[in-house]
C-alpha cells in the first residue's frame, strides 16, 4: 500500500514538472516521469506478497501466482509511451529550429 | 464471416501499404486512401439495423462465464459513432485530394489519417478498457503528428501543447483503468460493469470516475480542460481540423465518457450534476470566447467547445429524451463543424487568408463555398429546418421536462450568441462588398466542392433522422444503449 | 574466410544462449547466424588468419595471468593510498604513447589499463596516443609514463595480436 | 558528428553482431522465455544504432537509410496484419490457425512465434527510423 502511494506521489511529481517547468525538454521529462509512475501503479496492482511467477508447470499445486495481466499492460503502455516521447522530442527539436530556444516563455506565437 | 474487425483492419493495412508503394505514382496515395475510406463508409452503412453484435477476437470463448479474450462490441451507440467517423472521414479524404497537394508528402499524410481512423474505429468497437486505451492512443498520437504536419512554427507549438495535454490526459485514463482493474479484476467493460453492480459502488469506483472525467474531459476539451483546443484545431491543415473538431473529440472524448460512465461505473446524481455543470460552463464560456475572434478557424474551434458543452450537458441530464437530443446534436455537430472547417480550408486555399477583417464579399467569387458555409452556419446557429435546430430543440425541451429551467435558458442564450457570431462570419466573410484584392479569386477545385456539397446535403437532410421510422433504427437504439446503463453487461455477456 | 570464422563464433554464441541440442534450435541457429554474418560479418573480423596461430593463444593465457598479477598489485597500492591518513595521491591525466599498430590490440591495451585500479584510459586517438587518468602521477613526462603504465602490457600484447 | 574513440569503434565492431544475435534470440524465444517481439526488436535496433553512433560520420545518417528502415517497419506490420487476416478467413480475427505443438519446444504455440518475428521487424525498423530522424533533425539544426 505504501508503495502504491509512493507511486502516486511520483505521478504528482511528474505532473508538477509538466505544470511548472519552462524548458520543453524538462516538460518532456516530467511527462515521462508521469508515465513511469503509471507503469509502477499498474505493476503494483498485480503484485502479491510471496507469490510465484505466473508460469504454471506440473506439480505446482496450490502456489499463489502474481497476476500477469498488469505486466502485459505495462509492456503495451511502455510501447505507447515510447512513441509519444519520440514524437514529442522530434517536435521539440523542430521547435528549436524555428524559434532558436527551448524556453516556453519565448515560444508564444499563438495567443490564448 | 463477421466483418467487425475490418473497421480496424482496413485502415491499418492501407496505412502501412502507403509508405511502401506511395512513392510509385502521384495518384496512388489518393486512390488507396479514398478506396479505404469509401470501403469503411460503406461498411458502416451496412451496420445500420443489424442486431447488437459481440465479437470475440482470436476465438477465445469465456471460461466459466468470465470473458478472457478481447471483445469487440457493436451496439446502437457504436453504430452511430461508426457512421459519423467513417462518413465524415470519407468526405474529408475526398477533400484532401486537392487540398493536401501543396504539402509534399501525401503518402505520409494518408498514413497518419488512416491510422487516426483506425484508432477511432477501434475505440468505438472495443469492449475492453485497455484495448480502448490503446486505440485511443493510436488515434491521439496520429492526431498530434497531423497537427504538426505543416512543420511551421505555429503548428509545431500547437502540436507540442496539444500533445503535452493529451499525454497527461492519457496518464489519468491509464491510472483510472488501473484503479478499476484492481477493484474488479477484469478489463472487459461488460464484466467490470457487472462486478461493480454486484459490489455496490465504492469509493474506489468514484475515484476512478474522477480520473476518467479528467482524462476524457481533457480529450473532449470540456471547459476547465479546454485550453489546448483553440490552438491545436486551427493550426492543423483544414481537413485535419475538420476531422479533429468534427470527429476526434467525440470519438475519444464524449463516446468514451458515455461508455465508461453509463455502461461501466453507472451514473449517479453527483456525476450527473458535475457533467451538467461542466457542459453548461463550456456551452456559455465557449461561445463568449468565440464571438470576439477574428481568425475564422479559431472562432470555429471555440464553437466546438461550446457545442460539445450542449452534448455533455444533455448527457448529464440523463433522461432518455435528453440523451437522444445530446447524441443527435453530436451527429449534427460532426457534420456542420467539419463542413465549416472545410469551408475555411477552401477560403484559405483560394485566398491564403483566414482573417475575417480582411475578407468580404467572397460569395461573388466562390459561390459553392459561400452557399455551403451559409447552410453550415444556419445549422450550427439552430435555424429551422436545418439539423442543428432539431437537436437543440430536443435538448432544451428535455431540460425543461427534467425540471432544469436554468439550463434550458442557458442553452437558449448560447444558441442566440452562436447565431450572432455566425452572422458575423457571414457578414464579414461572404456577404458585403468584394474587396479589390480578391477580384481574381477562384472557386475551390472540384473535389473540394463535391465533399463540401455532400456535407451540406447531410446538414439539410439530417433532420429526417427524427422521422418515426428512421428514428427507431438509429438514434433510439443509440440512446437506448446509453440510458440502458449497466444493462450493457448483461447484453454483452449474454446473461 | 573471415566470414566463416565469424559464423562459427556466432554459432557458438547461439549454442551458449540456447543450451540445447534440439534439432529445431540447431537449424534456426544456422539460419540466424547466417543472417548475422551477412549483416555484420563485413565489419567485424579482419585478418582471420591470425586466429589459427596457436602460439597466440599461449601468449593470451600468459597475458591474462600478467593482467591479474598487475591488478592485484595495483589493488593493494590503491588500498594503501585510500587507507593512509595523509592520502598520498596526486591525480592527473598523462599522455602515453603506444607502439601497437592494430586497433584491436590498442583497444585491449586501453581496456587493460582501465581494468587495473588507479589508472583509467580517458581517450585514445588514431595515432596510438593514450590519455590516462592516474591516481598518483609519478612523472608528467610522456616517455616515462609510457614506460611505467603501458610497457608492461605492451610486450605481450604485441605477441598476441601482431 | 566526429564519431567516437577507436576504443568504442573496435568494441562495437565485435559486439554489434552479438547484440543483434541476442536480440533475435529474444524474439524467437518470445513464447518460451520473458521477452518477445518488442524487447528483441529494441535490441536489434540497438545493434544498428551502436554501429552508427560509433561510426558517427554524416554520410552514415542518410535519408535512404531512414526510408529503408521505415519500409522494414511497414513490412513487419503488414506481416502481422496478414497473420491476423488469415485467422479472420479461417474463423475469427487473430485466430491461432497453426498447430500448437508441444510446450517448451521452439516450434510451438502456433502462430505466436511468427507474430513475434513480425513485431520484432516492425519495432527494429521503427526504432531505427526514429533514431535516424532525430539524428537528421539534430544535424540539420547545427547549420
Amino acid at each position: 500500500m505504501i508503495l502504491l502511494f509512493l507511486a502516486i506521489f511520483l505521478f504528482l511529481v511528474g505532473l508538477y514538472g509538466v505544470a511548472t517547468k519552462r524548458n520543453l525538454i524538462k516538460i518532456v521529462i516530467g511527462l515521462t516521469i508521469m508515465e513511469y509512475a503509471t507503469f509502477l501503479i499498474l505493476a503494483l496492482i498485480g503484485y502479491r506478497q510471496g507469490a510465484a511467477p505466473p508460469i504454471v508447470v506440473e506439480k505446482m499445486g496450490g502456489a499463489t501466482f502474481v497476476d500477469a495481466l498488469p505486466q502485459a499492460l505495462v509492456l503495451t503502455a511502455i510501447v505507447i509511451s515510447l512513441a509519444t516521447t519520440a514524437l514529442l522530442l522530434s517536435i521539440a527539436l523542430r521547435i528549436y529550429h524555428k524559434y532558436g530556444t527551448f524556453d516556453v516563455g519565448k515560444i508564444r506565437r499563438l495567443k490564448g | 464471416m463477421n466483418l467487425i474487425p475490418l473497421f480496424v483492419a482496413i485502415p491499418l493495412a492501407m496505412a502501412f501499404v502507403m509508405p511502401l508503394f506511395g512513392r510509385l505514382s502521384r495518384l496512388l496515395p489518393d486512390l488507396l486512401g479514398n478506396a479505404a475510406t469509401l470501403a469503411l463508409a460503406a461498411l458502416s452503412c451496412a451496420m445500420i439495423n443489424l442486431p447488437m453484435m459481440v465479437y470475440k477476437v482470436g476465438g477465445w470463448e469465456p471460461v466459466n462465464g468470465v470473458p478472457i479474450g478481447i471483445y469487440l462490441v457493436v451496439d446502437g451507440l457504436a453504430v452511430l459513432m461508426l457512421l459519423i467517423i467513417n462518413v465524415i472521414g470519407f468526405a474529408v479524404s475526398v477533400y484532401s485530394i486537392e487540398y493536401m497537394r501543396k504539402y509534399t508528402d501525401k503518402a505520409r499524410f494518408y498514413t497518419l489519417f488512416l491510422l487516426m481512423m483506425a484508432g477511432m474505429n477501434g475505440v468505438v468497437i472495443s469492449g475492453d478498457m485497455f484495448n480502448l486505451y490503446v486505440f485511443l492512443e493510436v488515434a491521439a498520437i496520429a492526431s498530434y503528428a497531423l497537427v504538426a504536419f505543416g512543420t511551421e512554427a505555429e503548428e509545431l507549438e500547437a502540436a507540442f501543447k496539444y500533445q503535452v495535454m493529451g499525454t497527461a490526459a492519457s496518464g489519468f485514463i491509464l491510472v483510472g483503468i488501473a484503479v478499476l482493474y484492481s477493484l474488479t479484476g477484469t478489463l472487459n467493460m461488460a464484466d467490470a460493469g457487472k462486478v461493480i453492480l454486484e459490489q455496490g459502488r465504492s469509493q474506489g469506483a468514484l475515484f476512478a470516475g474522477a480520473l476518467f472525467l479528467m482524462g476524457f474531459g481533457l480529450k473532449a476539451a470540456i471547459m476547465p480542460f479546454h485550453a489546448w483546443l483553440p490552438d491545436a484545431h486551427p493550426s492543423a491543415p483544414a481537413p485535419i481540423s475538420a476531422m479533429l473538431s468534427g470527429v476526434l473529440i467525440k470519438a475519444i472524448g464524449i463516446y468514451a465518457l458515455c461508455r465508461i460512465f453509463f455502461n461501466v461505473i453507472g451514473l449517479n446524481l453527483t456525476t450527473s450534476y458535475i457533467l451538467m455543470a461542466m457542459g453548461a460552463l463550456s456551452m456559455i464560456a465557449g461561445v463568449f470566447l468565440a464571438i470576439g475572434q477574428w481568425d475564422m478557424k479559431r472562432l470555429f474551434a471555440y464553437h466546438s467547445i461550446s457545442q460539445m458543452g450542449y452534448v455533455v450537458m444533455a448527457i448529464g441530464i440523463g433522461t432518455p429524451l435528453a440523451v437522444l437530443g445530446g447524441l443527435f446534436h453530436l451527429v449534427n455537430h460532426a457534420t456542420f463543424k467539419s463542413l465549416l472547417f472545410l469551408n475555411s480550408g477552401a477560403v484559405v486555399y483560394s485566398t491564403g487568408n483566414r482573417d475575417l477583417q480582411k475578407m468580404g464579399g467572397l460569395n461573388q467569387r466562390m459561390p459553392v463555398t459561400g452557399a455551403t458555409s451559409l447552410i453550415a452556419s444556419m445549422s450550427i446557429a439552430g435555424i429551422p429546418p436545418f439539423n442543428g435546430f432539431w437537436s437543440k430543440l430536443i435538448i432544451i425541451l428535455a431540460a425543461v421536462q427534467a425540471g432544469y429551467y436554468g439550463l434550458a435558458a442557458l442553452a437558449v442564450v448560447g444558441s442566440i450568441m452562436t447565431l450572432a457570431s455566425f452572422l458575423k462570419v457571414q457578414r464579414y466573410g461572404f456577404f458585403g462588398k468584394l474587396r479589390p484584392v480578391w477580384k481574381k479569386v477562384r472557386e475551390a477545385p472540384v473535389f473540394m466542392c463535391v465533399s463540401m456539397v455532400l456535407l451540406a446535403l447531410l446538414c439539410v437532410g439530417m433532420g429526417l433522422l427524427l422521422l418515426p421510422g428512421v428514428k427507431d433504427g438509429l438514434l433510439d437504439r443509440a440512446a437506448d444503449a446509453v440510458t440502458g446503463g449497466t444493462d450493457y453487461s448483461g447484453l454483452v455477456l449474454g446473461k | 574466410m573471415s566470414r566463416i570464422v565469424y559464423f562459427i563464433i556466432a554459432y557458438a554464441f547461439w549454442l551458449l544462449l540456447t543450451l540445447s541440442v534440439d534439432w529445431q534450435h540447431l537449424v534456426t541457429g544456422a539460419v540466424v547466424c547466417g543472417l548475422t554474418t551477412m549483416i555484420f560479418g563485413k565489419i567485424s573480423i579482419s585478418r582471420a588468419r591470425k586466429l589459427f596461430q596457436p602460439q597466440r593463444y599461449f601468449w593470451m593465457v600468459l597475458y591474462v595471468l600478467v593482467l591479474l598479477w598487475e591488478c592485484l598489485k595495483a589493488n593493494f597500492d590503491v588500498a594503501y593510498r585510500v587507507l593512509h591518513p595523509a592520502m598520498p595521491i596526486r591525480p592527473g591525466i598523462v599522455k602515453a604513447r603506444s607502439s601497437l599498430k592494430t586497433d584491436v590490440a590498442r583497444t585491449c591495451l586501453a581496456n587493460s589499463i582501465t581494468m587495473t585500479p588507479g589508472t583509467l584510459t580517458v581517450d585514445m586517438n588514431g595515432e596510438g596516443d593514450l590519455y590516462i587518468h592516474w591516481i598518483n602521477v609519478k612523472d608528467d613526462d610522456a616517455q616515462h609514463a609510457t614506460q611505467m603504465i603501458v610497457k608492461r602490457f605492451e610486450r605481450i600484447l604485441k605477441r598476441v595480436f601482431e | 558528428m566526429r564519431g567516437m574513440t577507436p576504443i568504442v569503434k573496435t568494441v562495437t565492431r565485435g559486439m554489434a553482431g552479438m547484440i543483434f544475435l541476442y536480440g533475435i534470440y529474444i524474439v524467437l524465444h518470445g513464447h518460451l522465455t520473458p521477452g518477445g517481439g518488442f524487447a528483441g526488436g529494441v535490441m536489434v535496433a540497438a545493434a544498428f544504432v551502436l554501429v552508427f553512433l560509433a561510426k558517427g560520420s554524416p554520410e552514415a545518417v542518410s535519408e535512404a537509410k531512414k526510408e529503408r528502415s521505415s519500409m522494414a517497419e511497414s513490412l513487419g506490420i503488414l506481416t502481422f496484419w496478414v497473420l491476423a487476416m488469415i485467422g479472420l478467413i479461417g474463423g475469427t480475427f487473430f485466430y491461432n490457425f497453426l498447430t500448437k505443438g508441444k510446450p517448451f519446444r521452439l516450434l510451438s504455440a502456433g502462430f505466436i512465434p511468427l507474430n513475434n518475428i513480425a513485431i520484432g521487424i516492425e519495432v527494429a525498423g521503427a526504432l531505427f527510423a526514429i533514431f535516424i530522424t532525430l539524428a537528421v533533425l539534430k544535424a540539420g539544426g547545427k547549420k
